[in-house]
């Protein structure tokens, strides 16, 4: 049986480029925000791309590619983008044509901007659409904490940039662990251990070396494994390895909040994020209680941060002492840190902030 | 689980096709899945790989890495693809009756 | 009027943001998975939780890799999600497209899938979302003859992804496209069969902005930048004193070096070279008058990934400035190296950040023949817990 | 002339620092101990080697610590230092003498020891360096009866020192010696008596300032602070202001939360109370005109302690502000709640701070029954690995 | 037998202070920095104290704590103290006893200073003097150090604090690990394992459990242990527990150099030292090499820092590859951590200075 | 090293008077030692202790930590010293024949 075509690799990104990029590659002088979601890039040869950006639900059928091909053709001579955060860009050559590209998208209800001090898209992952790992959900938190906050996305009002991403279990796919608050989907409750089918499914060594806190041990008498339940907490690794270790659990599972990471170099290094909120509940479809807390969070950042400051840098200015003063939630055990480094994040100095 | 006749003895496999059982495995059952795998028959070569994945398997309870199978059986990995077009973990590993590789896909 | 199937997520077609129940029923009208894919949500909003059965492998011809197996747990209830098997298709560097390719690949998933996709997944792929067993190898032979390729999966290099860079953005130190595409076309053995102990990243950002998060969401970040000093139109500065911008509040007290000052009766910005450190901050906040300087490059690091298992990592600075230039031969040798030495200290599921942190960043840049040099470092160590090789001592 | 036996050592009587062979010789003078110990030493400077041996188990009646054992390992060539046993004798409070009790302690030494002492040893003891294990009770007795008591070794409470504190500085926020001494009459039988896994010190500053360097070298550490705002006497403002010293270079602009600002027309300066975290910068450089508020009190931390085994540990705060008042008892509960889970969960040879660590710090609040609070860390976690009790879940 | 007078506790410190403290105690009001080493403390009431502050070697004779009592004697109605870094304070109650004093103590070759922006005295510990444990000696490093440092004594010439300090061994009995700048012994050799003695002389779970990096494993032939060597950082420790396990090494042992360190709360939150320089030798009996190593670094110091800002603070703001740069340090695999807290040392920023 | 006479088996000490091999350890010795420590009778009490310390090291290789001793004997700290002056490490410890207590002091 003959081997298909291999390895040919992507499609060449040359291919894919308008001619005025072609020709301008790499000789970009400046940019300008014309206005929320639109931007003007202007080359060395004086040259210049307008580029129309559309809230992305990411999770779209052909259809709406098409959508977007049709416009794209008829705006952008056939080339547009998508970005990083999964919005789409229009890339268009011709300075007549942003208008009534603009009109026609905000007729059909597409929305513009994520540029600049907004809340562009939220990064995030397959939730209970696609992954058998997910403590949650994903598109239908983000679809709900968006409608909230639209207008941020299509204003440039907030001190600076506010990244949300989302992961639906601790593997955080979406790699929210450096955003400015990310939402994640958590787990309470140790895995069950079915002994019937672990021995046969699983590899023992790697379910025991999964284990971030070595809390399973090999259990020989029923070829299986026992799992130390006051040392789990609930990772779901084993899980990963093992799927005879289940851990969802619809009464327990739920939503955790982590603010003030960053990964841009600017001013600051990049810095984690940190937890804010340990667990709000599942509540579909709305997740009312997710929605408000990232609201509140959101709200007292733009209240009270600088301009110019990231939610992180805004934090570590006024103290974490008072972001948790200031945005009401309460400061538990949970946010004390028993991992690994631990030790760093505590204080080791009597001066602190009431 | 659904059930699969090899040769015979009736071995429940998941949807994939690997065996539940990894203690009922035997060379016949090998052969029969080697027919979804895209390996009409098993070779010594073939052999060669297969046995080294069970016994590594038997031996410390875990998949050899792959590392481990290329150097153990003096294969690279594109003679181990020749030989198993769908690779050493659909192909090998299965044919070896080891469990579902899982994880990191 | 018929009962409404699915009542909670109904509840998700409403409100300004784009809804994906609209794009799911879109597709269901035409999709029978799709249609199945949306009753099983609707099941899972109901319960409160996943119906997707754990794994599944399966693939294609030639691949260890590029599909995600996934099977329904209520398989009598959602017949057409018996297997719903996800596709991984490697974007264009950049997210680039022409309309021709986006309708050739609907084409494609149309034909053989559920129709339902995710531009992008989070890796950067094309995610083509559901399809069954038999319909694998058929789609990946349409895809491939049409140009495209399957990303990565499994204890492989992943599909590597880079900011729009040189394409449109002024701040771009390095041809982050060229990069992208010739890593991924150079290694698409690595990318296509699984062969380390667990996934490895690249991410290629034009500058340190970081477009692309590189630093938090791959082993091995490519990071833009120069060597030399940034260069300021003072013109241009004058420009930006006559508008709203406050330079001294915005720009020189934001320096995190206070490498810049600022002449306000000259109208003029100076910058101490050797403070920079070319964080991006003034050029941000000033792009028309001020921009990187002109010997360019990048700066290497390693290590970063997600929390699983030691917690998460951000990438370590591995080298600080490199020049890139096609065919980008001396990385290439570094990165075979590098994964010679975690393939053969690497347990199964070790990131190579893990194991540099379990073996020590000096035994790694031995085994890569690295000199430490303290850009590697915030500070040094402050354990007196250091060793000595037999060489060293008498 | 004599040649020296000392050629080495003798060369470091010279040089303006003073010079503790001169002392060693003084003490050689007078005492055969001394003259060995002397002797001994320069054999180490030649051999670029210790000569002492491991350990020793040496004690006074009733006391399981106070003492080190100390044997030499040339006893043919030292015969006087065969032993050499050092005695730790508590210090009065802050360090302070008259001169008679100072004679005393001279005269007994003189009597049963070597000569040689420190003054003081590094957790606060006088160290009386050097005697023969049949001078050990004796010595003791003699101690006992001139009112001086041992200090603490072992795997003991040991010897809690304060710094001058209310005595002569003007920033002391609580009496610093009072609780040294109280605490140490307290605990006289954990400092007498080894029990517990290891060491445990207790040191005490009257400002975070930490004179006695309390949070990086005890267990746990007192440190005076105020609960209120600090008081600004604008009269002095005025003062420092026609002075050399610039108030807004030197003061104001290093205050870390900039929580200061300065008026300089009116030479005026005001602080934003709930902004200032009381790091007293801004007092040290202006003790004249501006003090701690007047709520006074302490800020209790724990956990603080070499390297061995586990890494250096600086101490962490447990208590941001408690009042400090005889008879302490608050404290002293907390403490013996402390030690108790300690002994009952600690290894040998686990300092409290890393038992915490290996335990974490939630166990450890909830077995001493302190509620978290978020001045406990710098910043909460970053990872997501956090445990729920049974009582939380459903 | 009668059990001996126990338990009494170290004599009340409120017997041994002088009149005018027990007068004013925790009521001063200010004070003034007279000149390096003379304070004037001054009370609520009026009333003022002064302090002459003299260097102490700490390792003294009887005779030498005899002549201070007879100088507190004369000037200072018999009362004086130590301070927390070992100098001597006389506590004078007459101002016009200050500069006799004075007088006296310059003729007999006492220095007076330490006080303020000065280097004072340093702390340290046993070495060859009394320790089993030493991989170099204390008082004689000291001597040589402060032979060379004693302009920085006298005065206040510095940028701000200098505090130097010294332990001979890893134990770090003078808990070094937070001063401006700390000398340490240290060896870099393994120790030698005496199995005939080991399994008599030690508790080898005990062992097993001292070491840092797990290097130690069961010997049960030998009823001994073995060393992995390659793990081995020679701290010293298993020889702490374990007699049996010497480690002094004449030829390898020496001293390192960390830096940066503080305690004090001002500005900025104490600080660990960290690694200057791995490796000098021990050459004795003036340490040439160490001596001049502080000295540069001291120099550097005092060129480079703004007014007021203590080693650590200085470093922080320029950057460390700045320090050793500028200090001419070579910088080296030892400096690069592998402890357990290595990867939050690691630069995770492209931003740095060359 | 010192030898020294316990009932006629000379045995090796060191300067502390500890037995240097803890397996040559019996009850004369342990009668011996005892008067050094100004235990000069060891009764059933000593013995509790005693034992319960032997038995401990015996078993762990290790000495057992104070609060074992005093929770095993159900003696506090105060009749430790009181039955064993120089106190458990220094007087019950050398008595029951361990290795000399190390490091921290
Ligand atoms: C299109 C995109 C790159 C791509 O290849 O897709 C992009 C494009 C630009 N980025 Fe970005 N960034 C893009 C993702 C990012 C990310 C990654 C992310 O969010 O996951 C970051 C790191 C965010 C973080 O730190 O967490 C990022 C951090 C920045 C920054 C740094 C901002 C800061 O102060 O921290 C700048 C500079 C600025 O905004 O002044 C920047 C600036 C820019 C500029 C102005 C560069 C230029 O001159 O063209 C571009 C327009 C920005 C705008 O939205 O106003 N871009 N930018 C990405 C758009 C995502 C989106 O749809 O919203
Ligand atoms: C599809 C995707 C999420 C999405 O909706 O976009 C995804 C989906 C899965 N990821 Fe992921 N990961 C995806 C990007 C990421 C990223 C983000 C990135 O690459 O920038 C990360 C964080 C970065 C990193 O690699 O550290 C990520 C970190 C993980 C991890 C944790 C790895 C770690 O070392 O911490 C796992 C767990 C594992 O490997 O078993 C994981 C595992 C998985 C699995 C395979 C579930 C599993 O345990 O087997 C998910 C399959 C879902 C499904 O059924 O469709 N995925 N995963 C992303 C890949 C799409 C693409 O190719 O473009
Ligand atoms: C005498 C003194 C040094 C000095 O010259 O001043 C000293 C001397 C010894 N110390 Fe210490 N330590 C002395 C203060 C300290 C301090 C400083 C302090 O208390 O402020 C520390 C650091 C703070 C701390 O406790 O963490 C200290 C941390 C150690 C350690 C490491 C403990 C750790 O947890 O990291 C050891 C090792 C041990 O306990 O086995 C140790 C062990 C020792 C031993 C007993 C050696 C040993 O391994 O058995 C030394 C006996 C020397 C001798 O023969 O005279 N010594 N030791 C200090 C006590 C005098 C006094 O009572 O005033
Ligand atoms: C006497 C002594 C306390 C004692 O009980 O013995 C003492 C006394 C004073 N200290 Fe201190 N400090 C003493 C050890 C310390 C220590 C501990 C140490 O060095 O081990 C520290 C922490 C050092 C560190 O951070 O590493 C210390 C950090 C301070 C500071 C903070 C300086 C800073 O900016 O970091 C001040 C404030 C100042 O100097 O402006 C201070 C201020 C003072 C004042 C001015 C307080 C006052 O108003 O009386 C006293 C005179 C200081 C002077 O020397 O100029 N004292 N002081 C100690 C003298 C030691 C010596 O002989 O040199
Ligand atoms: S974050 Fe977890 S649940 Fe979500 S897609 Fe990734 S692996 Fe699946
Ligand atoms: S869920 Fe995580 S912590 Fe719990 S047993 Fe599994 S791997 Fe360990
Ligand atoms: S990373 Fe830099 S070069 Fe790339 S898009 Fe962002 S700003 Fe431009
Ligand atoms: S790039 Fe950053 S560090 Fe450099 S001058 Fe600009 S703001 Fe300062
Ligand atoms: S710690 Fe504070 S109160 Fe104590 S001596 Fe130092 S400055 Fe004064
Ligand atoms: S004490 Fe410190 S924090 Fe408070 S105002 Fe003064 S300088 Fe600022
Ligand atoms: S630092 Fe080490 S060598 Fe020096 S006194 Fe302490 S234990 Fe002994
Ligand atoms: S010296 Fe330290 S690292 Fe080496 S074996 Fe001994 S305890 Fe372990």
């Amino acid at each position: 049986m003959a081997i298909a075509k291999t390895d040919i690799g992507p499609p060449d990104f040359r291919q894919m480029l308008p001619p005025v990029i072609t020709k301008n590659y790499g000789s970009w002088k400046y940019h300008e925000n014309l206005k929320p979601g639109v931007l003007k890039h202007v080359a060395e040869s004086g040259d210049a791309i307008y580029t129309v950006r559309v809230a992305g639900s990411r999770l779209v059928s052909i259809d709406f590619i098409r959508d977007i091909a049709d416009i794209a053709d008829k705006y952008c001579g056939g080339h547009l983008r998508f970005t990083s955060r999964h919005n789409i860009e229009f890339l268009v050559s011709d300075a007549a044509m942003v208008e009534p590209l603009i009109d026609e998208l905000k007729q059909k209800g597409y929305l513009i901007g994520g540029t600049n001090n907004a809340i562009s898209n939220v990064v995030h992952t397959q939730g209970w659409v696609h992954c058998h790992s997910a403590a949650t959900d994903a598109s239908g938190i983000v679809k709900s904490v968006m409608d909230e906050l639209v207008p941020y996305f299509t204003s440039e009002s907030l001190p600076a940039k506010l990244r949300i991403s989302l992961a639906c279990c601790l593997n955080m796919c979406g790699a929210v662990h450096c955003s400015d608050l990310a939402i994640v989907g958590i787990h309470r409750k140790p895995p069950k251990v079915d002994h019937e089918r672990l021995g046969k499914m699983c590899e023992i060594p790697t379910v025991i070396a999964s284990c971030p806190t070595a809390a399973i041990r090999p259990n020989p008498k029923e070829k299986s494994v026992t799992i130390n339940e006051d040392r789990c907490m609930y990772c779901g690794n084993c899980f990963s390895v093992c799927p005879a270790l289940p851990i969802a659990d619809a009464l327990n599972d739920g939503v955790a909040i982590f603010v003030g990471g960053k990964v841009s170099n600017a001013r600051t290094a990049p810095m984690f994020s940190r937890l804010a909120i340990p667990y709000l509940p599942n509540t579909p479809p709305r997740w009312p209680e997710v929605v408000s807390a990232v609201k509140n969070i959101v709200e007292v950042y733009a209240k009270n941060a600088h301009k110019g400051e990231r939610m992180g840098e805004w934090i570590e200015r006024i103290s974490w002492e008072r972001f948790f003063e200031l945005t009401g939630i309460p400061f538990t055990d949970k946010h004390i840190d028993d991992f690994t480094h631990a030790t760093t994040t505590f204080r080791t100095t009597p001066t602190f902030k009431w | 689980m659904a059930l699969r006749d090899f040769g015979g003895q009736e071995l429940e496999i998941d949807e994939d096709g690997f065996i539940q059982d990894p203690g009922q495995w035997n060379q016949t059952v090998a052969t029969v899945l080697a027919q979804d795998e895209e390996v009409p028959e098993l070779t010594d070569e073939h052999w060669k790989v297969v046995n080294m994945i069970r016994e590594y398997y038997l031996k410390f309870g875990i998949a050899p890495m792959v590392r481990k199978v290329c150097k153990d059986t003096g294969k690279d990995l594109k003679q181990i693809y020749a030989l198993f077009p769908s690779g050493p973990a659909k192909g090998a590993c299965k044919i070896a009756g080891l469990p579902k590789p899982t994880g990191c896909v | 009027m018929e009962e409404s199937k699915t009542p909670l997520l109904d509840q998700l077609e409403s409100g300004p943001w784009p809804s994906f129940v609209k794009e799911m029923k879109r597709a269901a009208k035409k999709s029978p998975m799709a249609k199945d894919a949306l009753g099983q949500l609707e099941l899972s909003y109901t319960e409160k939780r996943v119906h997707w059965k754990h794994g599944g492998i399966v693939g294609v011809r030639g691949y260890g890799g590029g599909v995600i197996g996934r099977y329904s747990d209520a398989p009598e209830q959602f017949p057409e999600v018996r297997d719903f098997h996800t596709m991984r298709v490697n974007q264009p560097s950049g997210w680039f497209y022409n309309t021709a390719s986006l309708r050739t690949l609907c084409d494609i998933w149309e034909k053989y899938g559920s129709g339902l996709t995710n531009f992008h997944g989070s890796t950067g792929d094309v995610i083509l979302l559901g399809t069954v067993t038999p319909n694998l190898q058929p789609a990946f032979d349409a895809l491939s003859e049409a140009g495209f390729d399957l990303g990565g999966s499994g204890s492989a290099l992943r599909t590597p992804s880079a900011c729009v860079g040189p394409a449109r953005c002024e701040y771009a130190c390095i041809d982050t496209l060229d990069i992208c595409n010739d890593f991924t076309q150079t290694f698409q053995n690595e990318l296509h069969r699984p062969m380390w102990p667990y996934k490895f990243k690249i991410k290629v950002s034009g500058c340190p902005n970081d477009c692309v998060a590189s630093i938090a969401r791959s082993d091995m970040p490519i990071i833009g930048t120069w060597r030399d000093t940034l260069r300021i139109d003072q013109a241009e500065v004058k420009h930006y004193a006559n508008s709203d911008l406050n330079i001294r509040g915005a720009v020189v007290a934001k320096c995190p070096t206070k490498a810049l000052s600022y002449d306000a009766t000259k109208m003029e910005l100076s910058v101490q070279p050797e403070e920079c450190i070319r964080c991006m901050h003034c050029i941000n906040m000033m792009p028309k008058a001020i921009r990187p300087g002109v010997e360019k490059g990048a700066t290497i690091l390693i290590g970063g990934k997600a929390p699983i298992v030691k917690g998460a990592y951000l990438s370590w600075v591995l080298i600080p400035f490199i020049k890139m230039e096609p065919p980008y031969q001396e990385l290439k040798d570094l990165l075979a190296k590098m994964w010679d030495w975690w393939d053969e200290n690497g347990k199964t599921r070790e990131r190579i950040g893990e194991l540099i942190d379990r073996l020590g960043m000096g035994a790694f840049l031995k085994a890569v023949e690295l000199k430490p040099v303290s850009q590697m470092v915030f500070r040094p160590r402050s354990n007196p817990y250091y060793f000595w090789s037999p060489d060293e001592i008498n």
